[in-house]
């Protein structure tokens, strides 16, 4: 083990794989010499070099359409996309086209590629660059949609996501980029698609993604030792394949859903979940369930602002705290 | 400084003398050569026989949705892949039957398809706008405008990246040189030097609206490419020899490793933009103008005036137009996708599961 | 009263306005003097002249660009996209510019304007020309959402829509533009954010959309004469704003709620739907809220395959029946 | 045929002719003429200063998120401005405070949006990437590549519609060229003839790549002018009075109904691209190259040379510091954002309901 940053991790997840295997390539704006503009992928241009790691010009529609073009006939490209909100320039290569071309030519096109890119707020950097839009890929039949909440899974779903046969959407998250944790030395891999219980809890179930999970796991212990509520928390780590059978589980054992979104309200990945437990676990439950999310706003760039939009710690203990009541 | 951006308009064809047969041929053996000349007839009968079964077959409702023929524009797309080697990838648009077929797509495939049957070459999920065939290097057919451009140059990038020798084919219409990702493509591609060639079939409409009311120059392609640094390049888009020889220029260009190509040729559409458009938005005489420019018949007396036998000649169409026969009952008989096929293939499992 | 098509209303709706309106313009591609892919929009080249009925090259994204500046700046635009998939290539101009430029701005900025789009699938065009994508805009804070089933509804929408002083995106079904219905002649106005109980029922509630109200109209008229069971039908009509209190009102009655979405299953608005009544009438249920939508694939282009993916009658009148029982 | 793309290069500004101070005056008052000069040179340092002060500012930790200063590009918003009427509409970037507090937006409206306060522009609610005052014709900035060219070209259109004989001036760096809302949005102004003016300030990079290693053409923005059959203009983007006459035949063709332009300005940034930027990848010697261009330095000397007295000169400078200082402390002074402006301007009624 070793003690990274999740900016870190994920250049170390890239190049892990990227020394197994000569069709990994990556390309993006300023990811090269530069190493990233979050940084994260300093240090992969000097090691595999420029016709490995490449820079492009500001094209992201050039960007995941030569990626697109590159993993159908035999390379394996990591793409960067710089901000998530940025998606919106380029989301016909990745809704339309990338997404569909394996069902439209009924399986004759593989498409082993993965999409990075640093999504969420906390940063003010203001609303066309603070969403959190996995969603946006969630809703897209053919992507499978990744986003981890440690150093540990930034490595190991990341080197899933490029080993996967299918194109992954993988969403760093902006506020998470300097934390901290352990990381597994060596190689390190992680399966897509199974949610993580990282707290265990018996009076009610809250699920979270990326930021949102150090916040549920802070409000969790808060409602342990303030209210006396047993919260268990679990990472989704990945919201397509999405493990219907670890929620399952935890709200057959709790009775009780929390979700806790980052991204705005309406159509969000918690909507998705309440639904099919709502429809799938209907009778297990004993409380209404309860979404927590950032308003349905754009997000504003003050300080105070934008805490007071994005799901805190405070607003998930209370709101949980008055549910379970 | 900026490269100068050089011009090349090619509109005369090598010129046959119209004496002795023997000479006639020594000129058919020149750098087209015969055989060539010859699979490029069949080529662009088996569009047009193709596409005008296409035609009737949807007027008997036995072909839905939508169609996109290229009655007209066969040239372009046969020259092209008698250019290609059998690895070369070919990227189209939904008026892509003709590129697809040409590179050995079959028939049946073909029209299959269109008709949403099983034998199709997508098992009917795809559809007339989406034909492809990888084993046959035709990397797929695209429905909305532009996107294609930047995937053909990612199939080159593989290639050059591989140093597997192959190029890319990328073929659009006019209307799509206003659309911003052929900008991004174009300029990515001459960054990145990539074995692409862009060919640009500009048949003067992008649906029912001329090119000329929305195009801030009056050549779509070839006026921008100085913008690249590239050569602007008119082709007369219905001679296949004309076109033949650039696309060799430029393909030799890209195998060389010196980058990128933009070619427009110069072509027209003979019936509307898809199957429900009698296409009365264009001024009158001018269909029939461009009828007396029909590749075919151009071809047809090229041939002829080569020295092939006439009987040579109509005898290539005669297997044509069997085939397309053939494939058509064969088609008409291929039954309807099995209702399994429509949750698989989503995912490389083959399976659309997105839960455990 | 007329009788008049789907298609036919698009053009008397714009015309209505663009007569009162001199500072209502039109512009999109093929829509001036082709009158529409659709023939949605015959006519009013010739009724209100090139300066504001405008052709324009293949630019989605400059053309909703010029539509958002002329909003800002005083007029008040139509645009339109001429299949809603095609939004895809110009994302960023509606998510990330036209939803968010007011909020950003602290108000300074309006932005009138209407984005009509060809909608939906049935029409055999394949996974790029059949998209159902109203939710892509739902889950944009700063959108107005609406999608009408009834000619006298495109009327009346539309022209709600084109006065209203927010960025409405307009819906149109594919699939309806040949259907028919009464009109009202002169000035028609409807009121965006008001949902239609189009059928009363006791049992159970259905929530459609667009082409799936007549269908679930029909699969109501099934399950009554087939099954005993009534069967209410609300016609939602906008997403956004969303009629909750006319949604609230039918699940008391009922106790038990069904959507039908023609969007693939994930993140659709049948999701949004159930997870606001698990939270707030969770009380008021006596079954799960189920949610039938077309499945989480691509839509194939084949008759019998487009046919089975698409919400039916008979999936509709099954599945209701089943979940009742 | 395609319109011939004509050139034009300019680098060399009136040279005062270096004797009698009378002589100047009477050169001073050219067709650009003293009070014209004096606000550029206002214009000009109210920029560096205000600049300066965010910079400070940041490392104070009183602006939080990002910041992109726009020292040593000043003369060309400055030069711009002092074309433009006060009805015409500027759009820019998230390099914008520059190209916003030169359209008259306050000081305190700037910095204060930058700390996140109740008296910026945005009352907190936009951030430094998206200073807007619409009453002053700043029609806001926009920190996604490319998207505000077409809407500038929006702008251009209503006042083309009603008659009105604003025009838009649209600003962007070298970068932004390569994207595919650039050629979007050139192309459909040309083709509508749209009063619109777009000014791309090359200042060789675009993130922290240099532009000449992304871009198939030397000239990122002049390069392409062609394509648009516009003609290619590059001008010496650190010389007010070279950017104020090519701006003002750009605008004077726009308003009298002849369409868009398109300016290439040579230029630098002397900071990174953003605060968080040490631009260590900038070759050795190329900062120190620039700083003896810098803008404010070449001004200085250009009003000094042709006779305006030092004092007078230094008297702007003074007031502007001060101007500054005061707008600081007014904004250091301005309250945090109320939380109830959290929930409001969604929509036109002030709200954020999304139900009933
Ligand atoms: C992004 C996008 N916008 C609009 C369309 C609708 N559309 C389909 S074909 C076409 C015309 C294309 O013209 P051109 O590129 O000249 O090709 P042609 O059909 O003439 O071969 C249009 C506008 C589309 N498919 N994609
Ligand atoms: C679509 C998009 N891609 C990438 C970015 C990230 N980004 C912000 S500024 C910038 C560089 C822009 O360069 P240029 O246009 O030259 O402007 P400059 O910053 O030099 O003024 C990039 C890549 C963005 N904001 N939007
Ligand atoms: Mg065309
Ligand atoms: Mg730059």
């Amino acid at each position: 083990m070793a003690e990274l940053t999740y900016r870190e991790a994920v250049a170390e997840g890239i190049a892990q794989e990227m020394e197994r295997d000569e069709t990994v390539v990556f390309l993006g704006e300023d990811i090269a010499k530069a190493g990233g503009v979050f940084k994260a992928t300093v240090g992969l241009y000097d090691k595999f070099g420029p016709d490995r790691v490449r820079d492009t010009p500001i094209s992201e529609q050039a960007i995941l359409g030569a990626a697109m073009g590159a993993a159908m006939t035999g390379l394996k490209p990591i793409a960067e996309i710089m901000f998530s909100d940025f998606l919106a320039v380029c989301w016909d290569i990745v809704a339309n086209q990338i997404a569909k071309i394996r069902y439209m030519t009924n399986g004759q096109v593989s498409m082993p590629l993965v999409i990075r890119t640093a999504n969420g707020g906390g940063a003010r950097f203001g609303a066309q660059h603070s969403q959190s839009v996995e969603n946006w890929s969630m809703m897209i039949p053919g992507l499978k949609v990744v986003a981890p909440s440690t150093p540990a899974d930034v490595k190991g779903l990341l080197a899933a996501a490029i080993r996967d046969p299918d194109p992954v959407m993988f969403f760093e998250q902006k506020s998470l980029y300097s934390s901290k944790g352990d990381v597994p030395e060596g190689e390190h891999i992680e399966e897509i698609g199974v949610a993580k219980v990282v707290r265990e809890g018996s009076d009610v179930t809250i699920i979270a993604l990326a930021a949102m999970v150090p916040r549920a796991l802070d409000a969790a212990d808060r409602l342990y030792s303030e209210a006396g509520i047993s919260a268990g928390v679990v990472d989704l780590r990945s919201l397509v394949p999405l493990d219907t059978k670890t929620i399952f589980e935890q709200v057959e054992k709790t009775s009780r859903l929390v979700t806790v979104e980052e991204n705005p309200r309406l159509c969000g990945w918690g909507a998705e979940i309440s639904s099919i437990v709502a429809e799938e676990r209907f009778w297990d439950l004993d409380m209404p369930i309860i979404r927590i999310t950032t308003p349905h706003i754009p997000l504003p760039s003050a300080d105070e602002l934008e805490d007071m939009a994005l799901p805190s710690v405070e607003r998930i203990f209370e709101t949980v705290r008055q549910g379970v009541d | 400084m900026a490269k100068r951006t050089t011009k090349r308009r090619i509109s005369k064809s090598t010129k046959p003398k119209k004496q002795a047969a023997r000479k006639s041929k020594i000129q058919l053996n020149d750098d087209i050569g015969e055989k060539t000349r010859l699979r490029m007839w069949q080529l662009q009968l088996e569009i047009r026989h193709v596409e005008q079964r296409a035609h009737d077959l949807f007027f008997q409702n036995l072909i839905k949705g939508t169609s996109h023929l290229a009655i007209g524009q066969e040239a372009i797309a046969s020259a092209c892949a008698a250019v290609m080697r059998p690895d070369d990838y070919t990227f189209c648009t939904y008026r892509g039957h003709a590129h697809t077929l040409v590179r050995g797509a079959s028939m049946e495939g073909v029209l299959g398809e269109l008709m949403g049957r099983e034998c199709g070459l997508l098992g009917g999920k795809g559809g007339s706008m989406h034909l492809t065939d990888v084993e046959k290097g035709a990397m797929g057919s695209y429905a909305i405008i532009g996107a294609h451009l930047p995937i053909a140059a990612g199939a080159a990038w593989k290639a050059q990246y591989l140093k597997t020798g192959q190029i890319s084919f990328c073929f659009f219409g006019d209307g799509t040189t206003n659309i911003g990702a052929f900008h991004e493509a174009l300029n990515f591609s001459v960054v990145w030097k990539l074995p692409v060639v862009f060919v640009c079939e500009n048949n003067l409409y992008m649906e029912y609206t001329p090119i000329s009311d929305v195009t801030a120059v009056e050549h779509p392609a070839a006026d921008r490419a100085g913008a690249y640094g590239l050569e602007s390049i008119i082709v007369d888009g219905n001679d296949a020899d004309l076109v033949y020889r650039v696309a060799r220029d430029a393909a030799d260009k890209a195998r060389a490793g010196d980058g990128p190509s933009l070619i427009e040729a110069k072509t027209y559409r003979h019936s509307g933009h898809s199957r429900a458009d009698p296409a009365t938005y264009r001024p009158e005489g001018e269909l029939e103008k461009w009828l007396e420019r029909d590749p075919l018949k151009i071809y047809r007396k090229r041939l002829i005036d080569f020295g092939v036998k006439e009987s040579k000649v109509v005898a290539i169409e005669k297997a044509v137009l069997e085939a397309v026969d053939d494939a058509t009952e064969f088609a008409k008989n291929s039954s309807t996708p099995s209702k399994d096929v429509l949750m698989t293939e989503v995912w490389a499992d083959g399976g659309a599961s997105w839960r455990n």
